[in-house]
């Protein structure tokens, strides 16, 4: 390759988003390479667990058939923990044993991200690994290529694709974003714990590939504006809990120990036991959602994924589902770009406009206020699942009170504790939120 | 000849360092991670010392600045947005830092 | 069986790990024959010494040009000796001489080399052993379809045995033809490291140090409580990629690989690629400040503390029992 | 100067070897596996070479088609060319050294540089069994490594101290740490590398002279006693040591 080589276009981190978009870039017949700055695509990628899978059947058909996915998800529940006790939504059907599955797996991001860049390599994408963009090169107000760390070189493209990631340091660069405020940011950690699948299945009550995700929020993350996770792998789980940095630092709190508070809660501990842990990770989840979105084009650059700050922090939890589609909107606006021959500002915009039209902008506007209300109303993840407890302990305690009585004490209690008028309140604050 | 066993251990990881063992790294010798010492001695709140998921920093009793294990970082960012004032943190160089075998 | 073993000498004093491998040689001979094989200067006046570590007969080869170690010279020395004798076995001690001579010794006479052995026994007539592999992560069992069988043994996996000065050996000169050019790469000089400092490999006792050492200065802490111990001084990957110790100080597995009767471990975490250098150590020990660092999972004993006081702490009391 | 060098693929040192079902080869799926870190001091040597004297690096591996990525790692520190002796068999060392010997031969090379050892086997042997089959002086371990008109003096580490060895060239040398601090493949190395063609070298197959018997963990060790806190803890351990393990 002489130095003069250029490509169509560079692509900034095998994730998702990034692996997406030069995999259908690739199949436009568009020449494009992807710098990653692990050693392997998916050394530095995390997430939960739960991978939506929308876009990844229409990118590759049945991927299940190959892709080294977990289990598929036929089981999801929805709880609040107290210090001692749990109220819980449990859920689950059988009509998602069939393809597509519903689209809802658990992964390990490590050896999906590897498996899927090397689907994309297959289809003629140049995959870097072990080089990190440290910065983009800029001329004339144009992004025209990138520079790389370990060496200084710097290779020239169209346009660039930044799909780098949480941390967005390219977008900042450029300006395309504000620094990050800890309100929106989360820190998540988690640990992947090895378990017989038999014993998997029996705690969590399924079998063969099913899967099941549960999402724990109050005392699984000591009140904080966040929540804990439990998701099956085929024989490991991943459990993890996340909240805010601004939350985790007002309280004073270390990830770790409230994982370890989290896996210690007599509602999580049977879950856990006997089990070896694998690896432990951290990372960092954009929270901020539609209200906090970064410019998402300029010249010669488009941003993606977690970079663009798409995720759903919503009781979805989506994150990676957009990420793929991004990427997806970003290479048909990149081939469409081409085909014009203009890499303007203007041309990219195409972008944000296919996302606006898609779920990925629908869905976040729909959960744009739920940040700002729990931001708001801490006290709603903090005391609720508490007093839920307590008045429902007081309701199942067995004595020879008449049954009226208790009835009547409970219902007095919970008008002194929480209020009619605030759960009313709040409830609806919430439901608005969401709406 | 005997079936292989893995070696017996204790098996469910609490604290960090144990967690931190069983992360794989590549790590670099220049670190990535630097801390501008005066305004860390002047901060009270020090929240670095905690909010790190990978203790990376720890303080120097004795002298009161901020030593930094860059090599535990499992490169999450926690510690730039909630200390900035202090912490200018970056990538390791391509290739070095955590190496996830199941992320 | 018959059983030849190659028992380096330099300026007339065995190797220890030399010995080792005497020993190993004496249990595998099963009451056949043991041959040492004696090659350098000195060698003859060194011979008698080793009569007491087993051998029936020793071979003693003297030349002008095998006055030092040289990997052609005495490979064909050896070869010498191995065709005259026909053993079933050929025993090479692992040391930085056993690890460049055994494998020209095998490709010469055709024969695989099970290097760096822990273990040796016959399997079927022929000779098997255990080998340490991926730095001791794993035990690998072979054996040498091969006649003679050749493998190296580790440093201070096998004893040595207590000498019997009883033992008597015939001794004999072994002639060996060298042209003038046979040797091509040859020792010109010879750089020792400070007189009394013992070899990592070889030591009973090895006192490390890692990152709690804090600086190059406070590795005097460490040297003195090794002269105290009589014992060699090693460091962790953290301490020799900081500039501390040199790499040649380093134990781990891209480092020395060490089996000490007693190990020190002083402020030294315990990362798994320095564990892999030195768990085969008889009796661990770790000081260490952070009661969770891993290395106390796998010492014997631990103190829970600050190495700038305890290790001094640890030179008074072992100067006072003396 | 035409510099040849023998590299191999091996599981990542801090990857944890586990043994597969068949008992006598490790897992190797989610293994991430690497060039050999004492042969990344070859290359780099090598590389040096060439930049101080001119010629050629050629990089030269056996092992299966995976072997083909440590190549290109090789081709993206800035080596010249690469040849893969294609062999999924498995073969005892000797017979390796024999094979890559016959390999050699239709290479044209004036020095070759092997790592010490692989990371895998451990075993240390390879360099040293490949100058025989050559009929060539080796130095094995080498720290540094100096070349003259038709000559080279390296010295080695041996223990309590450093040989210095002179040879005539052509010879082998294996890397020792130390020898050099490799370069890290640069963007454009990687890409260059990435493009450029493997030859490939067919690998009769033969019949290992070393039989695998079995694969085991070794035991493993048990977290002994905190004898106690700080200085005041001294007298104790002193005691257990003279007393119940006898190491004193």
């Amino acid at each position: 390759m002489s130095d003069s080589e250029k490509f169509d276009c560079l692509v900034v981190g095998a994730g998702p988003a990034g692996i997406s978009a030069a995999l259908a870039l690739a199949r436009a017949g568009i020449q494009v390479a992807v710098l990653e700055r692990g050693e392997y695509p998916g050394a530095k990628n995390v997430m939960g667990g739960i991978l939506f899978t929308t876009v990844l059947n229409k990118l590759l058909p049945e991927f299940w058939k190959q892709a080294p996915v977990e289990r598929h998800v036929t089981q999801r529940r929805f709880s609040m923990l107290s210090r001692d006790g749990e109220v819980a939504l449990d859920f689950r059907t059988g009509a998602y044993n069939e393809p597509p599955y519903n689209h809802t797996w658990t992964v390990l991001r490590s050896k999906f991200d590897r498996w899927f860049a090397e689907q994309a390599e297959a289809a003629g994408v140049m995959i870097v690994p072990g080089m990190m963009v440290s910065e983009l090169l800029v001329e004339n107000g144009k992004v025209v290529g990138v520079k790389t760390e370990p060496g200084g070189d710097e290779l020239r493209s169209d346009v660039v694709i930044s799909a780098e990631g949480v941390n967005s340091f390219l977008a900042e660069q450029v300006g395309l974003r504000r620094p990050h405020d800890p309100r929106h940011m989360a820190v998540a950690v988690k640990e992947v714990i090895a378990l017989p699948a038999s014993v998997i299945e029996d705690r969590f009550r399924i079998s063969g590939d099913e899967g099941s995700a549960w999402e724990v929020f109050g005392q699984a993350v000591q009140g904080t504006f966040g929540s804990g996770f439990v998701y099956t792998n085929k024989d490991s789980i991943s459990i993890g809990v996340g909240s805010t940095i601004h939350d985790m630092t007002r309280h004073r709190l270390n990830p770790n120990e409230v994982l370890e508070q989290f896996k210690r809660h007599p509602a999580i501990r049977p879950l856990v036991r006997g089990g070896e842990t694998l690896e432990y990770a951290a990372h960092m989840i954009p929270e901020g959602g539609f209200t906090h979105l970064p410019r998402m084009v300029m010249d010669g650059l488009i941003l993606t994924g977690d970079a663009a700050g798409l995720v759903n922090a919503s009781h979805y939890h989506e994150g990676s589902n957009l990420a793929m589609a991004s990427g997806l909107y970003a290479a048909e606006t990149v081939v469409e770009a081409k085909r014009r021959g203009d890499f303007s500002a203007a041309t990219l915009s195409q972008y944000a406009n296919k996302l606006e039209h898609s779920f990925v902008l629908q869905d976040l506007r729909k959960f744009q206020r739920v940040s700002a209300y729990f931001n708001e109303n801490p006290h709603t993840l903090r005391d609720y699942p508490d007093v839920m407890v307590r008045l429902l302990s007081d309701y199942f305690t067995v004595s020879e009170k008449p049954k009226a009585e208790i009835e009547k004490e409970v219902i007095r209690k919970f008008r002194s504790e929480i209020g009619v008028l605030n759960l009313v309140k709040d409830v609806f604050k919430i439901g608005r939120a969401m709406r | 000849m005997s079936e292989p066993v893995a070696p017996a251990d204790d098996k469910l990881k609490e604290t960090i360092e144990d967690k931190l063992y069983l992360v794989k790294y590549k790590p670099d010798k220049q670190s990535h991670i630097e801390v501008i010492q005066e305004v860390f001695k002047a901060d009270k709140l020090k929240v670095v010392l905690y909010i790190c998921p990978a203790k990376v920093y720890t303080l120097n009793e004795e002298t009161g600045e901020c030593l930094v294990n860059h090599e535990n970082c499992l490169e999450c960012g926690t510690c730039a947005i909630a200390a900035p004032e202090y912490v200018k943190w970056r990538y390791p160089r391509g290739g070095f830092g955590v190496q996830y075998k199941l992320g | 069986m018959k059983v030849l073993v190659f028992a380096e000498q330099r300026e007339g004093e065995f190797r220890k790990a030399a010995l080792e491998a005497c020993g190993a040689g004496r249990r595998l001979a099963e009451g056949g024959e043991l041959v040492g094989v004696v090659i350098g200067r000195g060698a003859s006046a060194a011979a008698p010494k080793l009569a007491a570590y087993g051998p029936d007969r020793i071979l003693t080869v003297e030349h002008p040009q095998l006055e030092l170690y040289s990997t052609e010279g005495y490979t064909t020395a050896l070869e010498a000796a191995i065709k005259q004798e026909q053993p079933d076995a050929v025993l090479i001690a692992g040391t930085a001489t056993g690890r460049d001579l055994g494998p020209r010794l095998g490709a010469r006479l055709g024969v695989p080399v099970l290097a760096d052995v822990i273990n040796l026994s016959w399997n079927e007539g022929k000779l098997a052993a255990v080998r340490p592999i991926y730095a001791g992560k794993l035990h690998l069992s072979v054996r040498s379809q091969a006649q003679p069988g050749v493998a190296t043994t580790r440093p201070k996996a096998f004893p040595a045995g207590a000498p019997d000065p009883g033992r008597q050996a015939q001794i004999s000169p072994l002639e060996v033809e060298l042209a003038p050019d046979a040797i091509r790469a040859r020792v010109t000089q010879m750089h020792s490291e400070a007189e009394g400092t013992i070899e990592l490999t070889e030591a009973d006792i090895v006192v490390s140090g890692g990152r709690g050492l804090k600086s190059h200065e406070n590795f005097k802490l460490l040297e003195e409580l090794a002269r105290t111990l009589g014992a060699a001084v090693g460091a962790s990957r953290a301490a020799v990629d900081s500039g501390w110790r040199t790499h040649g100080d380093q134990v781990g597995q891209t480092g020395k690989v060490v089996s000490p009767t007693l190990y020190i471990a002083c402020g030294i975490s315990g990362a798994i690629q320095h564990l892999a250098g030195m768990t085969s150590s008889k009796v661990i020990v770790a000081i260490n400040k952070d009661p969770e660092a891993p290395i106390f999972k796998i010492a014997d004993y631990g103190i829970v503390g600050d190495v700038f006081e305890v290790v001094p702490a640890l030179t008074e009391a072992i100067k006072a029992m003396k | 100067m035409n510099i040849l060098v023998c590299v191999k693929h091996v599981p990542d040192t801090e990857a944890a070897v586990k043994i597969a079902a068949d008992g006598k080869s490790i897992q190797t799926q989610d293994v991430n596996f690497v060039l050999n870190p004492y042969d990344e001091y070859a290359v780099e040597e090598a590389l040096r070479l060439r930049e101080a004297r001119g010629g050629e690096v050629t990089l030269l591996s056996a092992g299966p088609e995976e072997a083909k990525k440590s190549l290109r790692t090789g081709l993206a520190m800035g080596a010249d060319k690469a040849v893969h002796l294609v062999c999924a068999h498995r073969h005892d060392t000797l017979t390796l050294a024999r094979a890559l010997a016959a390999a050699a031969g239709q290479i044209p090379f004036d020095l070759i540089l092997c790592g010490k050892q692989a990371v895998d086997d451990d075993e240390a042997q390879l360099g040293v069994m490949l100058a025989e089959a050559l009929s060539l002086p080796s130095v094995s371990a080498i720290v540094k490594l100096e070349v003259l008109d038709g000559k080279a003096v390296a010295r080695r580490e041996v223990e309590s101290g450093l040989e210095v060895v002179e040879t005539s060239l052509p010879a082998v040398f294996t890397a020792q740490k130390g020898l050099n601090d490799p370069r890290y493949p640069s963007l454009k190395g990687i890409m260059m590398a990435k493009q450029k063609k493997i030859e490939e070298i067919a690998c009769a197959q033969s019949d290992s002279q070393v039989e695998i018997l079995d694969l085991a963990y070794p035991k493993s060790r048990s977290g002994g006693k905190i004898v106690g806190q700080g200085a005041a803890a001294v007298p104790e351990l002193v005691r257990l040591l003279h007393e119940e393990a006898k190491v004193l």
